[in-house]
């Protein structure tokens, strides 16, 4: 067991690319192997995940050399920086590890009845294995160029994954988006990272930190670095394919996808948190992200009351659900060389953003896979056309309002407990900047209202009377997000203190994260 | 100013590529030139990164039959490598879409077939 | 194509697939490396689709089996990787044993292919992968393109 | 409009990386080379590989290899699957 553990965090990530090779093999012999590898895999996978996020939370930071001669050696004999890639894994890493986990597996268990009578089964499996692979690689990763290669395998299997409804110009146009907004992203990271790469001749994220200077060049890397992230995860200026993507994938897809721009938000942390720290000209990065932030909000809710396409809808509803999270963050950033106003309000607004991340993944998930579900069974996604299917998909319903009450933050659930964080810090920050969330958190909620009135009451219309409950596997998927949202929403508490708290003072401890690389400097 | 002019000019050569394909991606509307111009921008990207590790008089990292002289750096070439092969695989795989798409709009250009620019 | 071409490349193929094979084994020794070999080979793959036109070739080489070759490539790389694992992931645990396991002397010296420990391997499965997998890339778009239906 | 802030993007960006590429970065030829020196000294007797560059893309950065690899195993996997011929059952 202690070895498994030693070695889980290159498990994690080779596993599921592993099976991803023998997928293709395996499904020409079986579809129900196949089926069986691809679930049993993952269910490994997020075992794993949780054992090393137990170990990490108790015994601290965890290091693996990839070559060395054994894996804590980072730097090797004769030299004084790292010279192979090193996976570091602290809390912010398990946490959004553990948000992957749930993701993926609830995606898989929905792909299932899904994807049936679709073809091209195996690649499907094969690409969304490799997604998942990919999206772990980037959280566990203590490499920058790493990174990237990771970013890369996401947005390409992604952007097939997206284009896979191959009678619709649409799905096709969204997956074409897709991959040249990520490209584009990607090429600018990578030539920030040379310009990093340039003045230090370093690629270790710890190594670069303990090293950086805060010289021009390192600042003209900040922004190209911050705007490539910012436009992958569908911040304000470069929101446009978000929605176009979103509501055009398979649902079980655009469920990943979240959890891939939830990685691209945690690159966008690790940025700004541990590679340039408190370098940083903290006020002027933190109120950019703060109005990057604010302004997302205020797109994604204004588009979102325009919208009678369901699933576009809760895309714009992302939208302004990574505002929330990225002012919280930008609050925290700005406070971070403040130590008193860091320890009264700013450690906070940073837990609500944490805490926001796996609540959206949860809640935007759920109500993705409740829109899949209307469009299994009518084959539209258009709200007009939709009418008193609560009649005959009372689950469906159900857990679509329980995805919107918890989306627009209304107490016993989930979106709640990370809201009332964010705003309470914030207003000590800034009490407009809390006035505004309020106010976009209250729109929201009318959007779903309407959007949940327009679908599943009244009387049910004629052309939809033999409408049936959709399948088993696609309830079980979603009664696991919807479990987890209502458990998270009674004992927010708990789950402050056992995964949240350690990922925020994992982000905040940028020595001990150098330290591990580095050695203690004396 | 000048030598620093005329000896760092291959970084400018590279950036200077990075603008001829940005402008491409920000104003041509056919879908064959954006992959285009993503294909240049990787090669400008490729070129900063090659240009990073030359050291004046150098030779090709490889000690089979080595001529003396100091080593270029190698880790950048790898990271090139890596680059070229991620840029292939990306243009592939837009291309087989541009096909998707072409065969549905019947068109290559971007306002006809695209509600909004991503 | 005229038949001079097809002649010309179905005999040229010898040599790239010579040249390629070259490539991918000394990818430890001299310049190359799997990616370039495997490159070098499927390009001559495109030559023969561009001599003989995409229905010829579809009848001895299929895109589907050629992905299944790509996957083995692929598969074979990482179980390499997983052979470390008992040090850690990606140990290079051949150098010093029986197989590759030549230490070439430092500094300049005329080369032996007998050393690099796992690299060879590595360089092989590469290749093999890329061959199979930008010929069925290829493949695949000049099917497409032709207006073949492509098997499931 | 689009357009005129667009030139100004450009512009912009391009002053600001082009005085960067003179006047910051290091002298061309004369790179800083902590970690490469390192790995040119002893990837010969590490790796036993005499192509260093080689050395790098297995041994050193092996892992980034292995990406490279899936990226492209990704894509072929993404052609195929994207010029599948086209589902014949519609869902139901």
């Amino acid at each position: 067991m202690a070895t498994l553990i030693g070695h889980s965090s290159i498990l994690i990530i080779a596993v599921p690319l592993l099976i991803a090779f023998l997928t293709p093999l395996i499904g020409m012999a079986s579809k129900k192997a196949r089926n069986a590898i691809v679930i049993g895999g993952l269910a490994f996978v997020a075992f794993l995940v949780f054992a090393l996020a137990r170990d990490v939370i108790l015994n601290g930071i965890h290091i693996y050399t990839l070559g060395a001669t054994f894996p804590g050696l980072t730097i090797p004999e004769g030299t004084m920086v790292p010279v192979r890639i090193i996976l570091e894994v602290d809390g912010v890493s398990v946490f959004m590890g553990i948000i992957v986990a749930i993701v993926s597996l609830v995606a898989v268990i929905y792909s299932l009845s899904a994807m049936k009578g679709e073809t091209g089964q195996n690649s499907f499996y094969t690409l969304l294995l490799l997604m998942v692979g990919s999206t772990f690689g980037m959280v566990f990763t203590g490499d920058l160029f790493n990174l990237f290669v990771f970013l890369e395998i996401a947005s390409i299997s992604g952007a097939a994954l997206i284009a896979s409804r191959t009678r619709f110009a649409d799905s096709q146009e969204g997956g074409f988006k897709y991959i040249v907004v990520s490209a584009i992203a990607s090429l600018m990271i990578l030539f920030a990272i040379g310009l990093l790469y340039a003045q230090y001749n370093l690629l270790n994220i710890g190594a670069l930190a303990a090293a950086i200077q805060y010289t021009m060049l390192d600042r003209i890397a900040l922004v190209i670095l911050i705007s490539a992230f910012v436009m992958k995860l569908g911040g304000v200026p470069m929101h446009m394919w978000l929605s176009d993507t979103y509501s055009v994938a398979p649902v079980s897809i655009t469920v990943l996808l979240i959890a891939a721009s939830q990685a691209s938000m945690y690159a966008l942390m690790r940025i700004c948190f541990t590679l340039y720290g408190v370098t940083l000209d903290l006020a002027v990065v933190g109120w950019i992200i703060i109005a990057i932030g604010i302004l997302s909000m205020f797109t994604g809710v204004t588009m979102a009351v325009r919208q009678t396409d369901i699933t576009r809808l809760i895309a714009y509803n992302c939208v302004c659900e990574a505002g929330f999270m990225l002012v919280g963050l930008g609050v925290g950033l700005a406070v971070l060389g403040d130590v008193t106003a860091l320890r009264t309000y700013g450690t906070t607004a940073i837990s609500g953003a944490i805490f926001h991340m796996i609540n959206h993944a949860l809640f935007e998930g759920l109500l993705f896979l409740v829109a899949g579900a209307i469009f299994y069974r009518i084959g539209t996604r258009d709200l007009n056309q939709m009418g008193g299917l609560g009649h005959t998909m009372k689950f469906t319903a159900m857990f679509f309002l329980l995805g919107a009450l918890a989306s627009s933050g209304i107490p016993p659930f989930n979106g709640f407990a990370s809201k009332i964080l964010i705003y309470e810090s914030v207003y000590q920050f800034n009490p407009i900047l809390t006035i505004i969330g309020i106010l976009v958190s209250i729109i929201t909620l009318a959007v779903f209202v309407k959007a949940f009135f327009s679908a599943f009451t009244g009387a049910s219309l004629p052309k939809y009377e033999d409408i049936k409950e959709v399948p088993k596997t696609m309830i079980a998927a979603m009664t696991i997000l919807a479990v987890i949202i209502i458990i998270f929403g009674l004992f927010p508490g708990l789950v402050v203190d056992w995964i949240v708290r350690p990922a925020t003072d994992a982000l905040l401890g940028q020595t001990s994260y150098i330290n591990a690389i580095v050695g203690v400097i004396p | 100013m000048t030598e620093t002019l005329i000896g760092n000019f291959p970084f400018v050569a590279a950036v200077v590529l990075m603008g001829i394909a940005l402008y491409i991606l920000i104003f041509r509307r056919n879908l064959i030139k954006i992959v285009m111009g993503i294909t240049i921008l990787s090669s400008s990207v490729n070129l900063f990164l090659v240009t990073l590790g030359y050291r004046a008089g150098g030779i090709a990292p490889i000690y089979t039959d080595a001529p003396e002289g100091p080593m270029v750096l190698p880790v950048v070439q790898a990271l090139t490598l890596t680059n070229i092969v991620i840029a292939v695989a990306t243009s592939a795989l837009i291309l087989s879409l541009v096909i998707r798409i072409y065969r549905h709009t019947g068109s290559l250009d971007s306002k006809k077939s695209r509600r909004m620019k991503g | 194509m005229s038949k001079i071409v097809r002649t010309v490349a179905s005999q040229l193929m010898a040599f790239v697939l010579v040249f390629g094979l070259y490539v991918i084994m000394h990818g430890h020794v001299t310049p190359g490396g799997g990616f370039q070999g495997g490159a070098i080979i499927a390009s001559g793959v495109v030559m023969l689709i561009v001599a003989f036109g995409s229905g010829q070739i579809k009848k001895f080489l299929r895109e589907r089996r050629l992905s299944m070759v790509e996957s083995s490539g692929a598969l074979l790389f990482i179980l390499v990787a997983f052979a470390g694992i008992g040090t850690v992931f990606f140990y290079n645990f051949l150098v010093g044993s029986r197989i590759f396991g030549g230490i070439p002397p430092t500094g300049s010296n005329p080369g032996d292919v007998w050393t690099g420990g796992v690299i060879p391997l590595m360089n092989l499965a590469v290749g093999l992968k890329v061959t199979a997998g930008l010929s069925a890339a290829v493949l695949a778009l000049a099917l497409f393109s032709s207006g073949e239906e492509m098997e499931e | 409009m689009r357009q005129i802030f667009a030139w100004l993007f450009l512009i912009v960006l391009m002053v600001f990386l082009v005085i960067g590429g003179f006047e910051m970065m290091h002298p061309f030829g004369e790179p800083p080379s902590t970690m490469d020196q390192y790995i040119i000294d002893n990837a010969q007797e590490e790796a036993g590989s005499n192509n260093v560059v080689g050395a790098v893309v297995f041994d050193y950065r092996g892992f980034d290899t292995l990406g490279e690899a899936t990226v492209l195993f990704a894509a072929v996997m993404g052609v195929l699957f994207v010029l599948r011929a086209s589902e014949k059952k519609e869902e139901t």
